[in-house]
Formats: C-alpha cells, structure tokens, sequence
C-alpha cells in the first residue's frame, strides 16, 4: 500500500526467515566478528583474482541464508541482489550458480535495502513465498576499480573510508517465525555538488536526512518510535552532518537511537580513517549484528537507511559531482506493531 | 590467527619505519662528523716526496697551491712527466659553483705548468682512486707503467657521461 | 575552475557545503608534511648511500652512478610493493613515498601486479602505465619543448 | 655532509608534494606530472645541475630528476645533431629508471600476488 508519495506500507509484513552474513579476514578482525556466519582468513578465499573471490562472498551468504531457513534452492523463487563491480558480475555470476530467476539491482552502498524493499513489496503481493535479496562487496576489488591498485602507495585522506569485505543476504517469506518487514521508503537522487571521492560520507549524508524525514511524514510516525535509526555507511562525517542537518529541520532524533553501520564493523584502531563503507556494509551489519540484537530483544523497531553513492571513475574523471541515493526499509520485531 | 594480528602488525611497522628514521638521521649525522673532522685535519695535505718512479713535485706544489683556495677542502693529485691529474672536494654550500670551481681550478693549473695536460675533477670515485695511486706512490710500490694505466683508466671514468 | 563550478551550485547546494565543511575532518597538513620530510630524505638518504656504494666498490663515477642506483631503488621498491608494505609505508609517509623514484616504481609495479588476473598481455601489459603513464608524457613532452626552445635559442639566438 | 643535504633536500622536494596533495586537494598523477615538469624546467634554466652537485641523491632520487634528465639527453643529442637530437635523445639519459620499472614491473607481476 502505498502512502504519500514513496513509502509503502507491508500489510502482510514479510519475514526475514533466515539470512547469511559473510566476511574477510579484516572483518574477522573487527567489532563484531561473532555476528558473522563465515568468517574468510584469506581475502582471495581460495580463487585466482579478487572479482572471483567477491561471486563466492555472496553465494555462500546465500547458500548460509537457505540452509539456516531449511529451504532448497529449487524453492527460492527470486533472487535480488548487486553490488559495486562494473556491471555487478560477481552477483550475477553466483546468481548462476544459484539458478534462481534473478534481478541484477544497482544502487552502490544503498544496495542492501534497495533489494529488501522490493523483495518485501514483492512478497507483500503474493509474487512470491520464498526470495533471496542481499548485497556484496570485496574492499581489494572494488578498490582496484573506483581508487588505485591494491599495493600502490596513495596516502588516503582522514575522510576516506574502508570498504567492506563481506555479503549478507536475507531470506525473506510471506510466513513464518522473524524480524518482519513493515514499511519502506524509496530514495531520490540527491545531489549537493561535493566532488571528493575521498569524502563519500559528506556527499551522502543529505540524502540519508532526505529519506529519513520523507519516512516519517509520510508513515506518520515520530522519530521516537524508532528504537534504532541506523544508516548504512555514513561513517563518522556524515553521520556528523547529519545530525546537524536534523537539528537544523528540527527533526527530534537523538544522538543514541542515530546510529551508523559503517562505525559498528570494525574496532578502534583499525586502519579504516572515518569508518567502514560498500555495499557489503550495511547488508552484513543489518543482516548479522543487527537483526541477532533485535532477536536477544535488545530493541523492537529499527530503520534502516542504506545510503549509496552513484558515481563511477569515470564520472569523477571527467569532473561530474556526486549524486547519492538512500533507501530505508523498517524492520520490527515483537511488541505491538503500526497496521 | 594471522588476521587477529594484523592490527599490531601495523603499529610494529609504523614503530620499526621510525626507528629506521631515527638510525638514519644519526648515522646522518655522524657521517657530518666525520666529514667535518677529515675536513679540518687535511690542512696538512698528504703529500707524496718521491722521484720514484716519477718526482711527484708537480703535484705536491699543485696540492698546496689548490688547498689554498677558500672553497676547496681536500685534495689528491698526481702527475707523469706528461700530465697532471687533480681530483678536488669542494666546500658544501660552494657545490652550487662545482661546475665553474673545477673549470678556474683547470684554468690556473694550465696556466701555471703549461708544460703538463691537466685534468681536474670533482667526482668522489677520482678522489678516491687518485687517494690510493697516492698511497701506493708513497709505499713505492707502482711502476711507470702502471701509474700511466692507472690515469688512463681514470682519464676514461671522467669523460663517460651518463 | 572551482571558482566556475561554486557559480552553477544552486543556494541550498553551497549552504550544505559550508555545512559540510564544517564536519570534515582536516588534512593534517603540517604532521603530513614532517612524515613526508623524514620518509623522502630517509628513501634519498639511502639512495645516497648506494650510489656511494657503487662508487666506492665498482666503477662508477658520480655521473655514472645515477643509473645503477636508481635500478636499484626500484628493485627495492618492487619487493616492498610485492609484499605489501610500500602502501603502508605511503599512508604514512605520502608524497615522501610517492615523489622519490620508488613511488614511480611503484606506480609501475603495482598495477602490474594487480592486473594479473587479466592475463599478461592485456592485464599487466595494459595497466603497466596506467599511474605512471602520465608522469612519462608530461616529461617527455615539456622535456621536449623546453630542449626545442633551448636549442632554437642557442642555434639562432647565439645563446 | 652529503648525507645530511641529500636528506634534507629529498626531504623538501617531498614536502613540496605533500602540500600540492593537501593543500591543493591534487591527485598523485596530478602532483607527480607536475613535479616531472617542474624539474624539466628547472633544468631549462640550467639550476637543476648545481642541485644535484650540493645534494647528491636528494635531487636524483625525487621524481623531479625525471623531467631534469629528459631535458638533459635531449640537450645533449642536440648538440651533436642539432634539432633532430632533441627528439632522438629524450631517454638517452633516463632510460634506466623506465627500463628497470618496466622490468621489475614484470618480474614483480611474475612473482607476487596483491596482498590487499
């Protein structure tokens, strides 16, 4: 059901049955190693090039994902997923191996969530009972593809931030025992003019308070019923800003129900500047850590706000801005719920 | 295991790149010391009285006529009775001038023994190379022959360019 | 050119920006450039040291030297590359790992050793210079007008 | 004393470039292409020599020495030939340090594999 302009409203409210969360060793090295399925010590995982290493990331959340939810391949009827390679091969890729019919999405870090509204709208429909939706990405991979090679030696400003080894994927039905998915917001393009490719935060932020306040108005809640409004990967600058931003709108959000993906993955004193980003971040910390917290009933209610930035090398190359997309998706467990 | 390391791992490399730093700057330092002291002592220039097998007098005369020049603080020459080869080091901030010191070093040479084919050079490995023909002329233990070698072989360093 | 860009930014675009820049976290200029003093003078330090050692051993004249000493950097710089130090060493030492001749090694090297899972025609052969290429036009080509007008000048101008 | 100014020297050229990454926000690609024409310069004016007779390596070893080179093969192969020479004589001087990337690049690609 739709509300106001870009929200829906899931009056089946599908389930996240079961998901899968992968990681590499840096993660295995992080905040919340225990809130992994897999854990890789080896970044290659055992392939001959990163981009191979990045299609077995996410099959094995899939494969984690179905095994943990007692469902065959053969039931699952979608798969929606991306990720940050050109032309998102490696999704597509294990995809295939999968065999399931497949949507390639792209929605650079806002990935994640672009993935679970549409599979949560799809199976609010009746399109389908069993549907695989995640997201994925390889730090040395799509280093090689949007910075420098691995191994070449740029000094990397404070603003800049770590991509995530990792993939998560969710299974999600129209039945059954789990955190469940109540409403979405699809994002707009958001464009402030930054051109920092260092500073992903900054040029992000305003479309993550852009989509954050549409949800709000238009599910007609406070930010109060929010136990968590966690972002993707704003890392430390933008949830910064952010917070200026809301403060500035006079939307009431408090420091500690405002929380960010990309500052939850990893320890202090990891080499990751102002915090962790990609598309694997937020679906590996929503799907792992996150969802393990709301089922120990730490908290009910959480939104979810992916946030990505749509540029590629070659549009930074030939001096365009950076546009930014957000999509948010509430998830709620146990407690009384909005109809 | 490995992987839960890396972190210390990358502090023991920060800490060992700045001790490293630390041994360099030293080490550095010392070298200046060194320097500084050769420098100082080598007023008495090394002379080399010998008429075996050629009077090297050329050659100690040129020595203390280039010493005496304020930017130059070494050095070594030899001569044959054809030739006269000078290998000078130069006063630190003076480098900037290298190129016209040896040219002037060259010229007053010619000028003064215009009897002999002059060479003059500032680089390290003449100075050390003339350094040890000095010092086997001085132990008596080269022959006419192989002075000439010698020089010719140095001759031929000093017109490679790179 | 920034000047031109903050023209077509419309007004709530350059209140976010201020906004923003408020947030950003400094480039710590001043410790950034004492790391870059002390890592590019230890790299010509060293550089300095070979080069004697080539001097002093084999030989090389001063002139001479240049050539050994800096294959010599590179072959260091490609270990360190190979086994993935130098990018550590270049998040703290920045241009004082990038500008000596070990940085242009490495920009070389690195994108070599990356671009081996495309094979070694298209991959290593294709990306060798994707870094460093530029560093070699805009040599060559002011290397080339500078020595063209130079020549010009002594030819004709009796310079 | 050599060593000291080679450090001090090296270590300046280094500085020059840390604040074209800071300051002016430029790419490595950006400050290096730059530095390399900076150095071609210097050398079009004759300065770049005296340099490297006062600090040795810490003029050398800097990307600058680069562009210092070119100009100096060229100018060298012009003497000798006149204008042809400037474009015949380019990596007279500087073909060791391509030379020895190119192959250590591939030898490096034979041997390792990226660490990440």
């Amino acid at each position: 059901m739709l509300a106001g302009h870009r929200t829906w409203i899931f009056e089946h409210k599908p389930v996240i049955l079961s998901t899968g969360t992968v990681g590499g060793p840096f993660e295995a090295n992080g905040a919340i190693p225990d809130d992994f399925d897999t854990l890789h010590a080896d970044l290659w995982l055992g392939q001959d090039s990163y981009e191979k290493a990045h299609k077995v990331l996410f099959e094995e959340a899939c494969q984690k994902a179905m095994e943990k939810g007692g469902i065959q391949k053969d039931q699952v009827q979608f798969i929606l997923a991306g990720d940050l390679i050109n032309q998102i091969t490696p999704t597509s890729f294990a995809s295939r191996t999968i065999g399931s019919p497949y949507f390639g999405l792209f929605g650079a870090c806002s990935t994640s969530m672009e993935g679970l509204a549409l599979g949560a709208y799809i199976v609010n429909t009746k399109g389908a009972k069993y549907l695989l939706t995640g997201a994925s990405s390889h730090n040395t991979a799509v280093e090689k593809q949007f910075r420098y090679p691995t191994e070449y030696g740029g000094q990397k400003p404070p603003t800049a931030q770590w991509t995530v080894t990792g993939a998560g994927a969710a299974l999600l039905s129209d039945s059954g025992d789990g955190p469940r998915v109540t409403s979405a917001t699809i994002g707009r393009v958001i464009d402030m003019g930054l051109t920092d490719p260092f500073n992903m935060g900054g040029a992000m932020a305003p479309a993550a308070v852009d989509t954050i306040e549409a949800h709000l108005k238009e599910r007609n809640v406070e930010p109060s019923y929010y136990d968590l409004i966690v972002t993707g990967d704003l890392g430390q600058i933008g949830r910064e800003v952010s917070m200026d931003l809301f403060k500035k709108h006079g939307t009431p959000i408090s420091e500690e129900q405002y929380q960010d993906c990309g500052l939850m993955i990893y320890r202090e004193g990891q080499p990751v500047l102002a915090g962790a980003s990609g598309a694997g971040c937020s679906a590996t910390v929503v799907y792992g850590h996150l969802l393990n917290r709301m089922k120990k009933g730490e908290f009910k209610r959480m939104l979810v706000v992916a946030t990505g930035a749509l540029l590629s090398p070659l549009s930074f190359q030939q001096n365009e801005t950076i546009p930014c997309i957000a999509h948010a998706v509430s998830i709620e467990y146990g407690g009384d719920q909005l109809t | 295991m490995e992987v839960i390391f890396l972190k210390d791992k990358i502090t023991t490399l920060k800490n060992l790149l700045f001790i490293i730093m630390v041994i360099g700057f030293v080490s550095g330092c010392n070298g200046n010391q060194n320097e500084f002291i050769q420098g100082n002592s080598t007023f008495g220039i090394s002379q080399v009285h010998t008429s075996k097998p050629i009077d090297q007098s050329v050659a100690n005369h040129a020595k203390e006529k280039i010493i005496a020049r304020e930017d130059i603080t070494d050095v070594k020459a030899v001569n044959t009775d054809k030739e006269l080869m000078a290998a000078i080091k130069v006063e630190n901030f003076d480098r900037f001038r290298l190129k016209s010191i040896e040219k002037s070093v060259k010229s007053d040479l010619e000028k003064k023994y215009p009897d002999y084919k002059v060479f003059v050079s500032t680089d390290k490995k003449i100075f050390w190379e003339l350094e040890k023909v000095e010092q086997r002329l001085k132990k008596n233990d080269m022959n006419k022959k192989n002075l000439k070698n010698d020089l010719n072989k140095l001759k031929s360093l000093m017109k490679e360019q790179t | 050119m920034s000047n031109n860009q903050k023209k077509q930014l419309t007004p709530v675009q350059q209140e976010y920006q201020k906004l923003q820049k408020q947030r950003e976290i400094k480039r710590p200029v001043v410790k950034n450039c004492i790391k870059a003093f002390l890592t590019g003078g230890l790299i010509c330090l060293i550089g300095q040291l070979i080069s004697d050692f080539y001097i002093y051993y084999f030989d090389f004249t001063e002139q001479t030297a240049g050539n050994p000493t800096v294959g010599t950097l590179i072959f260091i710089a490609m270990l360190l590359t190979g086994f993935g130090v130098y990018d550590r060493m270049a998040q703290f030492g920045g241009a004082g790992t990038a500008v000596p001749v070990t940085g242009f090694g490495n920009a070389v090297i690195s994108p070599a050793i990356e671009h081996r899972s495309e094979g070694f025609v298209l991959g290593v052969g294709g990306n060798m210079f994707k870094l460093a290429g530029s560093v070699i036009l805009f040599g060559v080509f002011s290397a080339f007008v500078i020595a063209l007008i130079k020549t010009i000048l002594i030819q004709w101008g009796g310079l | 004393m050599i060593y000291f100014w080679a450090f001090v020297v090296g270590g300046l050229i280094c500085v020059i470039g840390q604040i074209m990454f800071d300051v002016f926000k430029l790419t490595p690609g950006h400050t290096l292409s730059a530095l390399v024409v900076i150095g071609a310069l210097l050398d079009g004016f004759g300065l770049y020599e005296p340099l490297i007779d006062f600090a040795g390596a810490g003029a050398t070893v800097p990307i600058t020495s680069f562009g210092n080179s070119l100009v100096h093969g060229a100018m060298q192969e012009a003497e000798k030939h006149g204008l042809v020479g400037v474009l015949t004589g380019m990596f007279e001087v500087t073909s060791s340090g391509i030379s020895s990337s190119i192959i250590f690049a591939m030898i490096g690609a034979l041997l390792f594999k990226p660490k990440g």
